[in-house]
Parts: structure tokens; C-alpha cells; sequence
């Protein structure tokens, strides 16, 4: 019987190599999965770009695998955390910055097997024209991200954009069953989906395991066929974070 | 065209919460919505009664209510800026790929955003300060696909220079996506890549306007 | 308060034009709009440009469109109905034939603001290489579809096939809301979603009007944004469809 | 190299359903699986109690079952040909979008197809015989994603000529796809674009193979 349950998420996810691109799902702390990212770390992998909405306002999460300097790249929409930024201008991480639709549909065209799409969104910005800075080394700009392919398409500029196929997606979801069946709550679903089919090794953390069939055919979420292991997370979430969310306020 | 800064302290526009009552209004029933951070947050409390506006939020809601209320926050139920947030009845879930084929594809009725600076021709900055912390969210998916792109802002910036310019010189948002323009001063369309000025606000003359305004414009008041 | 039910779905649908273009959910006649197809015959609306899997095997749902003359062009995956293939050999309908993924990912795509992508799918064939009889004229080859933009990437070549917005779009749904949230059963889902994604004005017909609230917000299939009018089905799906599956095989 | 047509009424190789069993044998526990018509609808008759293969139907089914008997029929519930199936517990239904992401993107293990021709290299025709009505379905889909695509079909056509061929001449389903083909007579691997002679089918020699067989093919025999 498949079975993707695994019960040690530190013994499940040495797989992961340092240097791997990694997929994560997630908006703000909401969705976020926690348990697989305090494992990376744990497990002291480095030198690794993270495809993330947003690197966190704290030093959990994302924030945490940047403050510990295991990040080479981030490419994100909205990376909030002024340590993050910190080490960009430092010249100690690459920051690939694309609008928040086009890295939900870049995830999404990569995992469903679409090399590469035209969007209207960010043409003729500095997002896509050549001009904003990757990296920096002394505090000044040493790369930029490259010019992306625009064409006029029904009258209006479109860049073209590639699908993004990372070496490694995580998830987090409210429920899993034993074929990796996942279902979602409430915005907390955000990138998990996409963040997982983008991985050509996806990991699911979840707060609930459920039995073959729990999960009725059309209340799937995210269909199991794009997740491969499934672990539980660190600890349940409480039912009520109202301090986080104070901390959360920008 | 020169601004007149020490004019703009002798004029007393709209409030902030003003600009979103005067904004409120536009909104026509069954319209969905999408709001940006700033003065656009203060839009849901002036909406007529008898309307209803659905509210989108980048995160993959439809259908997004106010604040729960203390001690009723969810965690899995927050808005594009991470705060706690309610669900209407009949709200939809959606996934961020999804959530951004709604903006993307058209389904938007109007996105209200916050700007730095609005061109003459529609032009909008409101991603990027230089030399600060960059970050876009979904500010260039949003004015590239919905088709009415609504600004609220200050006419003018703290220093008194005009926000309404000839050309934008911070980096650009999208180019001629703005359609409408609420200030504390006035209301402005644009149409067909040039700028209307529609409405004064209340106690402001079309010349305290042109005063404050470095962009050019067409007198088009509602009579 | 928004609600998108009509009662009249002749009255609803006469905002249809002759020579609209019109994305159709449904899998053979599985998940098919039927009362929305024979309104649309009643109305006599003709010149169509129909995008669908299948035309079906019968003279029911885009079988009688076809069969009534009403359908200048079909982009389809796999049209069956033999009565097409007599029209489309006599010149009297054009074939926009392209794979089934591509055709489901080009209405997804139409919807979402994607204006074209690149796709391995068909590369080098017929349907990419220009070759293909679009239309014919007394049994000889009169027009040909047009050859598709081909370029490698990742080392292998892909097409580029553009996003489909249609004019309208029609969806069949087990459920609506009154704000248009759809939820469908089983593999009747298929087409429909990117169906009404595709629309300019989508239409949905359901088999049940629930309440706003009765599809919790995690259950929804298709969010109600993607939808403009939902109408009734014109008569209840039977239990138990044997009989019809019968005359499905092919 | 010409093809004795005589001499294929003097070989008798597998039956198809013995075709379809001895692919089966080669489906690994957890696979999840396309099968198209023809040949490859018989597989599931085949395999192994101890091995969990998931069936994949384009039209968005994942965890496909059988029919589900007379009577219990639901027209909601069709696989890819259009045919009542059930499911199996644990199953999943997605949209057409997603049930072509599952396959573009690479996340099924293997498609099994039935075949006009493959050459020597691994191209295949199946969708499209000229003069006939044109359809394509999903194969061009799932030759382009998926990783294994086997092909089963009958050694030779009817009018006793290879279906194994140098080059297709029947239009082109997809170049370079076709990783295995399973025949009445044997068992060709394709790897790097050259084919490979892996097993011949029980009373079957290699010699039978080489004089039904107009691709070139290098004996690679499983001892």
C-alpha cells in the first residue's frame, strides 16, 4: 500500500543536498512549514536558494535559515525581513525580486511541465528590464538580474517568464492522507499548492493525518500525485495566535 | 510647471478617511474589489449599505471580511498584509496561482493602491523608494490586470512637491494602468492617456488645484 | 445583494451573439451544458467559433449546434461526432485541432491573464509544423493552421500557444451559490473550470441553487468571480445514466 | 532491411492479453499510471496483488477503478474514453488544467500506449491516420510529459508489415519519447535513441524478431 506518512522529519528530509533550490509555500507565518525548515537547518544545509512570497518578519521560518547564513538566493515578491536586507547589500545573498503573480504562476508553469509564459505584469519595469541590482559586493550593485524577453502581444508589452522546477518543494497543509492527499485551511492554503508542484521532490508537513478515503474524492486540494513524503508538524498550531499576530503588523 | 509649496499650506482638502469616503462612493454594487495598504484600508467603512462590495485579497480570499474581533484571530485567515481577518458569507478560497489569474485575467472590478506618484498619462510608482528595502508584492500584477486602477493619495508630499507628475522619476508600478486619481484636493480620470480633472473637493478651488498639480491636465469638472 | 441566479435561461442567454466564441466545458457528454447548448439552438444564434474537448457522439449538446449548422469553427482534442467530420471534409466548418492539454492549458491560460506559453506538447508534429488542413474546400485541403513559433528550451523544443479568451464561456456545475461559487462532482469537473475561466461572460447551469454559505469556503470548486449568471439545468441528471453510456461507447 | 511477410503466419508470440500481462509484470509498486485504448486497457487485469498502481484518466482522475458494475453506473464518473468507472479509496478529482499539469509537469511514472508505428529511435505515431477523421486527444501531452512511455502493440499490422520501422511515415505523435515497447514477439528497450532487442516472447527466436523487424536494433538480451 502507498504509504508517503514518515515519521522522523530529520531522517525524511536528509535527502536534501546543500546547495539545493527549494520551493516553500506560504504567506507570512500563515501556511508556513515550520517543522521542515527548523529540520534544514537542523540538519545544517547551506548555500541554498529559496523560492518564498516572503523570507518573514522574524527569525522563524525563512528568517531563521537566513540569520543562520544558509541562504544564497532568495527570489520572493515581498521579503520583509530588514535582516534579510541587510545581508543583500552586504553582497551575502542574492535577492531575485519578481512580482508576487508572476512567482505563483512561475511555480505553477514549472510544475505542470510550461517552460516559460508570457505575463503583462512588471513589463518595462525595473523588474524587467535589466536594471535591478541581484547582488551587491561593498555596497554597491555587482549584478543585475538579466533583461527579461518582452513582446507586444494584443497590443500591450508582455515579459516573458520561465517556469520554475525546484529541486525540492515544501508544503504545509491541515490534513494528509496516506496517498499525500492534501487539504488546506482558509488562506493559509496561499503557495502551498504551487510551492509543491514545483518540486520534483515535494515534502508536506501537516498538523493531521487521516485514514485512505478520510478526504472525500472531491475535497482534495492538492491531489497526492505531487507529494512524496509526508511528516507531521513540529507542534500543533494553537488555536489562537493573536500575539504572533501582533508581531506581525509591518 | 512650478508648484507653489507654501500655497499648500493655506488649503485644507479632504481628511485621509475623506479621500476613502469620497472613494466609497464610486464603488458600484457587486463589484470585486482588491485594496491596497494606506489610505485604500479606510474604503470598507464608508461603503453605502445598500451596496455590496467584495473584497480580494492577494493572498487567495474572496470574500474578506473586517477584523474577527480580540481573541478571534485565525492564523490560517489573514489578509495581504498578514493581519487577522473575517470571511463573509459565501467567501471563496482560492490558491495564489489562482488568486492571481482573478487579477491577471480581468476578474477584478477595481484595485485602489496607494502611489508615490501618478503621470500625466497614468503612469504609477508606488513599489520602490531607491536606496531602501525593495519589495513588490502584487502591486504589478494587480494594475496590469484589473481594469480600473483607483489611486487615493495626498495631492502633495510631505515636502509640498506634487505627487501628480509629468513624468514619474521613482521606478514605475505600471505604465498608463491609473484611471482614476483621489486626492485630498480633487478627483482626476484619465482617459485615452490624459489626465481629467473632474471634482474639487469641497472648499477647494480649480485654482488651488493647478497650484498644487505639476502634471498637466484638462478642466473636465461635473457640472 | 449579489445574486446570479436567472430563472429565464433563454432570457439570460440572449446577450449571445451569431458569430460569438463560446469556451464549453464538459467530457463527452459528461459534465456537457446542455440546456445552455439548446438554448442557444432555440435562440438561433449561428456562426459560432465553439472551443471544446469533444463535439460528442450524438446530436445532443454541440452535436446538434453542429448538426443545425450553427458552428463556423471548433477548437478541439477530439471531436468523435462523424456528421462533424462529413462538415468539416465539406468545407462547411473549420478544425482547429490541438492537443488536450494545450487546449485546457490555453483556456486556463485566456482567463488568467497569460497571454501565450511554451509547451513541449506537439512540437514538430502536424499540429505545430503549419501542415494541418484548417478547412477544406470541396474534399481538397483549403486553409492550413497556421505553423507555431518553436524555440528549445531546456534543451528540448517547445511551441508557443497563445491564452484563449472567449466571448462567453459555459460551465455546467452540481452546485451554485448565489454569488456564483461553483462545486462539481466527480470527473464532471474536467473543462468546465477553465471554461468560465476563459469567458468574458460565463455561464454557469447547475443541477442545485444552494444558499450563499452552503458551500463552505474551502468546498469551492470555482470562486463565483470567475462566474456572471448561473440558470438551471433543464431537467435533473437521473440517478443512474446506463442507458446513455450505452450509446457513449465509441 | 525488408520484412518476410510469409513468415508471420509461422510464428505465434503473445496473445494480447498476454502482452498486456507481461507489461504489467514490469509496473513497480506506487506507480502511478496513464493507460491509453487498445492493449493498454487490459493492464490492470494483470497486476500483481502485492503492487499498488494508481491509474491516472486525463479527463482528471486520479486512482481510477473498474467499472463499477451494471446498474451502479454514474455519468458524473467517466474515464478518458468516456466509459463508467469507480475509484479506489484515497482518490482524487482535479480540473483539465491540473490533470495536463500532472502530466506536462513529469508527476506520472509511466504512459502506456497503443502504437501505429515507433522507429528506431523512439518517435511514435498513434494519433492520426491521413484520409481518416483527425483526433488527437491527449497523447501528445502525455508522450511529451511523462518520463516512461511504453508503447503495446502488435509486432506487425494486418497486412504483415513491421510496425517497428527506421522512420515513421504515419504522422508523429512525439519525437524521441517512447522509452519500451512491448510486442506479441519481444521486448525492445529504447536508450539513447538506440533500440534494443531485450527479451523475445516465449517460442519466439531472435531470428523470428530480426525477420518481422524493419528498424535496426542492437541484441541486448536479459540473460
Amino acid at each position: 500500500m502507498i504509504n508517503k506518512f514518515r515519521p522522523d522529519v530529520m531522517e525524511s528530509l536528509d535527502v536534501v543536498w546543500s546547495g539545493a533550490s527549494i520551493a516553500i509555500g506560504g504567506f507570512g507565518s500563515s501556511g508556513r512549514p515550520d517543522a521542515l525548515l527548523n529540520a534544514l537547518c537542523d540538519l545544517d544545509r547551506r548555500d541554498l536558494h529559496v523560492i518564498v512570497n516572503n523570507v518573514g518578519h522574524d527569525f522563524t521560518g525563512v528568517g531563521r535559515l537566513v540569520m543562520e547564513g544558509r541562504v544564497r538566493r532568495v527570489t520572493a515578491s515581498f521579503p520583509i525581513l530588514q535582516e534579510f536586507y541587510d545581508a543583500y547589500f552586504a553582497g551575502k545573498i542574492e535577492l531575485e525580486l519578481i512580482p508576487q503573480g508572476t512567482l505563483a504562476e512561475r511555480l505553477r508553469a514549472g510544475g505542470s511541465g510550461i517552460a516559460a509564459f508570457f505575463t503583462p505584469s512588471g513589463a518595462g519595469t525595473m523588474l524587467a528590464d535589466g536594471s535591478f541590482p541581484l547582488s551587491y559586493r561593498d555596497h554597491e550593485v555587482a549584478t543585475r538580474l538579466s533583461a527579461k524577453e518582452t513582446r507586444e502581444i494584443n497590443g500591450r508589452p508582455h515579459v516573458l517568464e520561465q517556469g520554475i522546477i525546484a529541486d525540492f518543494g515544501f508544503a504545509k497543509a491541515q490534513k494528509a492522507d496516506p496517498k499525500g492527499n492534501l487539504r488546506f485551511h482558509l488562506s493559509a492554503r496561499n503557495f502551498n499548492p504551487v510551492a509543491a508542484m514545483s518540486g520534483r521532490t515535494t515534502f508536506a508537513e501537516v498538523e493531521q493525518l487521516v485514514e485512505a478515503g478520510d478526504i472525500g474524492p472531491d475535497d482534495v486540494h492538492l491531489a497526492g500525485v505531487f507529494v512524496d513524503h509526508v511528516v507531521m508538524t513540529a507542534a500543533p498550531e494553537p488555536a489562537n495566535l493573536s500575539g504572533t499576530m501582533e508581531k506581525s503588523v509591518l | 510647471m512650478t508648484v507653489n509649496a507654501v500655497a499648500a499650506a493655506t488649503v485644507i482638502g479632504r481628511s485621509r478617511d475623506d479621500i476613502a469616503r469620497r472613494l466609497a462612493e464610486d464603488l458600484v454594487d457587486g463589484y470585486t474589489v482588491n485594496l491596497g495598504v494606506g489610505i485604500p484600508l479606510a474604503v470598507p467603512n464608508f461603503l453605502p449599505d445598500d451596496r455590496e462590495i467584495s473584497l480580494h485579497a492577494e493572498n487567495g480570499i474572496l470574500g474578506m471580511g473586517p477584523h474577527p474581533g480580540f481573541g478571534l484571530e485565525d492564523p490560517d485567515l489573514t489578509d495581504a498584509g498578514k493581519q487577522p481577518v473575517s470571511l463573509k458569507v459565501g467567501a471563496a478560497i482560492v490558491d495564489s496561482a489562482t488568486s492571481f489569474a482573478i487579477v491577471r485575467g480581468g476578474h477584478l472590478d477595481v484595485t485602489v493602491l496607494g502611489a508615490l506618484q501618478v503621470s500625466e498619462v497614468g503612469d504609477l510608482s508606488n513599489w520602490y523608494v531607491p536606496g531602501r528595502n525593495p519589495a513588490v508584492g502584487g502591486a504589478m500584477d494587480l494594475v496590469a490586470g484589473t481594469p480600473e486602477v483607483w489611486v487615493c493619495m495626498e495631492h502633495v508630499d510631505r515636502k509640498g512637491i506634487s505627487k501628480l507628475v509629468p513624468q514619474c522619476t521613482f521606478p514605475v508600478t505600471g505604465f498608463r494602468v491609473v484611471t482614476r486619481i483621489y486626492t485630498d484636493l480633487a478627483v482626476f480620470y484619465v482617459v485615452d492617456g490624459r489626465l481629467l480633472l473632474k471634482e474639487c473637493a469641497p472648499g477647494v478651488s480649480p485654482a488651488d488645484v493647478r497650484n498644487r498639480t505639476a502634471a498637466a491636465y484638462t478642466e473636465d469638472l461635473f457640472l
